[in-house]
């Protein structure tokens, strides 16, 4: 089956649906179709608690936030794109506010800001501690307000259509029928998010699985700086389910066992509101060290709320509450949350430039599907979602732009035939001995041993082999259920295959960048390299393994300097 | 599709308590029916009236009179109740106050069947 | 400890029971049992999930015959056998996967956004609103769609175009806004014979809600709205 | 979006929903005190409540035939009301719903009419 649209957005997370009301916004005449593999509200999004920061009050500037960030980021970040969306994010928190987020308030019924990580002015607006959830829902409710945009809801992409270095179209498979369905587009916007279940302990809904960006780069897209993966300080034990940075912008404290607050010997001036990258290392090391607290599930770290009252918690941190609640049986009001580092952030991407365009005409790429790099090496807290609406509507409307001159592109029968055959009879079809739940496991093992806050050689030697093993393994697989409608199965195989070749080029980049910045730190190189290393990671794909090329980052305004807190 | 109205498997006391106002309604609905129905032999005349009441106001149909007013007094009670609900009062504490109503329908019944009984009984 | 889960499945013909015996430890709750199943005893069990922390709405099935969020429900606090079913009210499409796009029609029905007439997209301006105001609504801003109220929704049970108690309810979200001008045009779609009239106050849906939202409440707040504004539109 | 906000607010002119829901709380509120009295006047007063010349000697005082009247009236609405939104509830219903509502009012003008016919003999 063949549909047509001008626009197609696959993934519907905030920048996804950002994307598309830039793109509605842009023309009535556009039509958009939107491509998502579950329903929009269930997009990883939601998970997001915390905020998103924009400067709005006297006291803060544009500067200020663009510093912090570039700080935050070890110098990595693109500086030109770290002042645009410095700029941008103001009017997106007000747009929120006018499509109905409910924002939480101050007395005088302005929007509110609290205190978050790496930020040296209160400018993260939350609502509540659902932030992405309640951001999500509005920008979903919004979008129904546009006619021209057509939504294809559990639609699993399988391939990208690349002719001449440039964009024709991709392939998804309807779930509900399991029919494969070519979208013949001009414009496509990559919104499917980061790779974070490549992790086994990780932050990240079930259906994070880098889908975008690997079949992106199995098209001959590069990815960029993958090696870097945010390590979020807070993820509660045992499941991961992420305990909100608001925790501790709110006046939370990290204490070890002996109930030291520790981070005074690593950030003594911001204290448990460092970082991210330094906070999760600060942890690690407590609990490395024999200073983490013991439980069945391992050791763990108390995040300590007692102290901040039963009626702020409430307020300020309700889901935390109930969460801990329903999911350990511990009442924060009460007792400390036990908390240890977790898989949180792909800071990597589609490589993009800051317009979000992709080396490819016409593929656009947005929120943590895409790197544009304003998070160079380690994200700051409540930047990320900020990131998906400012590039969600950058790539909108530049995709707008874009095809509002461009000509429909046609694709030609054989290309569907030859991807309906790769996956029914190939994939689907296919008789072997390895089952794709077996590799998923020990993929996050390895990714959890190996390739996790502190990294050194001879484990990412190790990893890669791993990896490749894997790999090889994977041609084996057999898909037990062999129905057609709504195979989860088949969806699942594709997942994992789409992670292994996203862990090789994690891991193949890690091994290769000999230096620590930001979340990547590498005992055997602690320090950071400038004189070599101050340049992005680009990896293509070949079919042995990525090849790897460096460009350098974009300085305008801020040499690096010592990063310290 | 309609048995869905009366499943009860796995439902609070509020689904119940729904289930079984739209039971009342219907049987109390039957029962103005018949009622009117009957009430025609008050034109026929004495005799004929009282052959009929003295063939309803019998120990034998007495069975049947409890539980109709079982039936009218809940469909009652539990009205008020929606009523009061529906005109928007009370959400927060209509637990308890789905509690009283049952209390008070069962003592309103044991109340009126006695004196049914003794009435019919001629005690 | 083993925990006998007893699935109702649906292979898109014919619906059948089947039990499966999965080691259980503290803590681990609903989903991650058919997880475990999905995983390593059988790979064509369909179910949907995503977030597990209960925020995403996705994993909505019956439990024991309540429907519940299956992330956020220990099996050690149902007992030690449990029976998992698709949500009622719904198509099922395959084991415990249902169709939802007619409860997203019907969502997208009562205009679920705001509605202001000096909408500004290229220049917004700051909206005041107090805490009060705020909290006048933000209780139904909490819902998951996740379809729980609707599957135990007798009039839903027998009529297919009732919009049911999460429709009605981000209908009456917005209305309670105090940024919202729409009022009477989500009225006007509520108020239909397929709309609020069709509520009983069963009041099913208060008590299933994952996230605490009463519906019911929302349901019997706009309908009395309308019926007032009603009655003044025949003296006007 | 003002010119939306008139065009839709016609459809509130719909009042036959409202008006049947809002006069069937009514009703039933009436109906809780009339049925009450009726019920009590017949089984608990004496005896003597039931014999044809006290029953025809009630129905022809004016205060009892109005009580009547309006009993019927009310038990005649309620009941076949809420027939009519059980038939509604069903899909059956959502097609026909002219349907529903006419056999539901002429249920209710029979009730009602033929009720009252019984009181105007007397």
């Amino acid at each position: 089956m063949k549909v047509q649209h001008d626009i197609v957005i696959v993934g519907a997370g905030l920048a996804g649906m950002r994307a598309v009301i830039a793109a509605a916004e842009k023309s009535k005449k556009l039509s958009i179709a939107l491509i998502s593999k579950t329903y929009p509200i269930r997009c990883h999004s939601v998970c997001a608690e915390g905020g998103t920061a924009a400067v709005m009050r006297e006291g803060d500037s544009f500067d200020l936030h663009a510093w912090d960030t570039v700080k935050g980021s070890d110098f990595l970040a693109d500086q030109d794109a770290v002042e645009f969306f410095v700029r941008e994010m103001p009017k997106e928190i007000l747009r929120l506010d006018n499509w109905g987020c409910p924002w939480s308030r101050t007395e005088d019924g302005l929007i509110a800001q609290r205190a978050f990580g790496g930020h040296s002015f209160n400018r993260t607006i939350f609502a509540a501690d659902r932030t992405g959830f309640h951001e999500v829902h509005t920008l979903y409710e919004r979008m129904l307000m546009y006619p021209n945009v057509i939504r294809y809801d559990e639609y699993f992409l399988t391939s990208l259509v690349i002719e001449d270095g440039k964009i024709k179209g991709l392939t998804a498979i309807e779930l509900k029928t399991g029919d494969l369905i070519l979208f013949e587009a001009k414009a496509v916007i990559l919104a499917t998010g980061g790779a974070g279940r490549l992790y086994g302990f990780t932050t990240y809904s079930h259906t994070v699985t880098g889908d975008g960006m690997a079949v992106a780069y199995r098209a001959g897209v590069p990815l960029k700086d993958m090696e870097f993966f945010q390590f979020h300080p807070t993820g509660l034990v045992p499941s991961g389910i992420l305990m909100t940075e608001a925790c501790r912008g709110e006046g939370g404290y990290l204490r070890n066992k002996d109930g030291e607050r520790f981070m005074e010997r690593y950030a003594p001036e911001k204290m448990e509101l460092a970082p991210r990258d330094v906070v999760a290392r600060a942890m690690w090391k407590e609990i490395l060290e024999g200073r983490g607290i013991e439980s069945e599930h391992g050791y763990y770290i108390a995040l300590d709320l007692t102290h901040l009252g039963e009626e702020k918690i409430n307020e300020r941190l309700p889901l935390i509450r109930d969460a801990a609640i329903k999911f350990v049986g511990i009442d924060p009001v009460e007792e400390p949350i036990p908390v240890r580092p977790v898989a949180h952030y792909t800071m990597g991407g589609v490589h993009t430039n800051a317009n979000c365009e992709s080396p490819v005409k016409g593929l656009y790429a947005a929120g943590e599907a895409g790197c544009v790099s304003i998070h160079g090496a380690n994200r700051l807290g409540s930047n990320s979602t900020a990131e998906c609406l400012v590039f969600g509507r950058a790539a909108g409307e530049k995709a707008a732009e874009y095809v509002l001159n461009a000509d429909y592109s046609h694709v030609s029968n054989e290309v569907y035939k030859a991807e309906e055959s790769r996956i029914f009879d190939e994939i689907l079809g296919k008789s072997g001995d390895e089952n794709p739940y077996q590799l998923k496991k020990e993929l996050n093992e390895t990714m959890d041993k190996n390739l996790w806050i502190f990294r050194i050689e001879d484990e990412l030697k190790e990893a890669v082999k791993k990896i490749k093993e894997l790999k090889e393994r994977f041609n084996n697989v057999e898909i037990v259920d062999k129905t057609k409608g709504f195979n989860t199965d088949l969806v699942y195989t594709f997942e994992v295959g789409y992670m292994l070749d996203l862990a090789e080029v994690v891991a193949i980049g890690a091994l290769n960048r000999t230096e620590s910045r930001g979340a990547h730190y590498r005992l055997d190189y602690p320090k950071r390299d400038d004189e070599n290393w101050l340049k992005h990671t680009l990896a293509y794909y070949t079919p042995d393994g990525p090849r790897f090329e460096y460009i350098p980052v974009t300085i305008t305004k801020w040499e690096p300097v010592e990063r310290k807190y | 599709m309609w048995q869905k109205w009366f499943s009860v498997k796995g439902k609070s006391l509020f689904s119940i308590a729904f289930s079984l106002h739209r039971l009342t309604g219907v049987v109390l609905t039957i029962y103005l029916c018949m009622h009117l129905a009957y009430l025609t032999s008050i034109r026929m005349g004495k005799e004929v009236f009282e052959s009929f009441i003295a063939t309803t106001v019998t120990p034998q149909f007495l069975i049947f009179d409890i539980l109709l007013v079982l039936a009218g007094i809940y469909h009652g009670v539990n009205g008020l109740r929606l009523i009061l609900h529906e005109f928007g009062l009370t959400y927060e504490s209509r637990k308890s106050i789905l509690y009283v109503s049952v209390a008070i329908v069962l003592i309103v019944w044991l109340i009126a069947s006695y004196r049914m009984y003794t009435f019919v009984m001629g005690v | 400890m083993d925990v006998e889960f007893r699935i109702r499945r649906f292979d898109g013909e014919k619906s059948y029971w089947q039990t499966f015996n999965i080691p259980v430890k503290r803590g681990m709750t609903v989903l991650e049992g058919l997880y475990y199943i999905k995983e390593n005893l059988d790979g064509s069990l369909t179910f949907r999930a995503s977030c597990r922390m209960a925020i995403c709405g996705s994993c909505a099935v019956k439990i024991n015959g309540k429907p519940r969020l299956a992330c956020e429900t220990q099996i050690l606090e149902i007992g030690n056998s449990l029976e998992v079913e698709p949500l009622d009210n719904f198509k099922v499409i395959k084991d415990l996967v249902t169709d939802f796009e007619g409860f997203f029609k019907k969502h997208e029905a009562v205009k679920p956004y705001l509605i202001r007439k000096d909408d500004n997209y290229e220049e917004p301006v700051e909206l005041i609103q107090s805490p009060k105001e705020l909290h006048a609504y933000y209780d139904f801003t909490l819902c998951v769609k996740c379809g729980a109220c609707y599957s135990v929704c007798p009039a839903a049970a027998t009529r297919d175009d009732y919009l049911g108690p999460a429709a009605i309810t981000a209908a009456y979200r917005f209305n309670a806004d105090s940024r919202d001008e729409g009022e009477k045009i989500r009225l006007a779609l509520v108020c239909g014979d397929n709309g609020v009239w069709r509520c009983h106050f069963a009041a099913e849906c208060s008590e299933v809600c994952p996230k605490q939202i009463d519906p019911a409440k929302a349901v019997q707040k706009i309908r009395f709205k309308s019926a007032i504004e009603t009655i003044k539109s025949i003296f006007r | 979006m003002a010119n939306e906000i008139n065009k839709e607010e016609m459809h509130t002119k719909r009042v036959l929903e409202p008006l049947a829901w809002i006069f069937q709380l009514i009703s039933g509120l009436i109906l809780t005190v009339l049925v009450t009295f009726h019920f009590y006047e017949t089984h608990f007063v004496s005896h003597e409540a039931m014999e044809y010349e006290l029953v025809v000697s009630r129905l022809s005082s004016l205060g009892y035939k109005i009580m009547y009247a309006l009993l019927v009236f009310f038990v005649a609405f309620h009941a076949f009301n809420g027939v009519r939104a059980i038939l509604l509830d069903t899909n059956f219903g959502a097609k026909y719903p002219q349907v529903v509502n006419s056999l539901c009012f002429l249920a209710f003008l029979i009730a009602f009419g033929y009720g009252s016919l019984l009181l105007l003999v007397f």
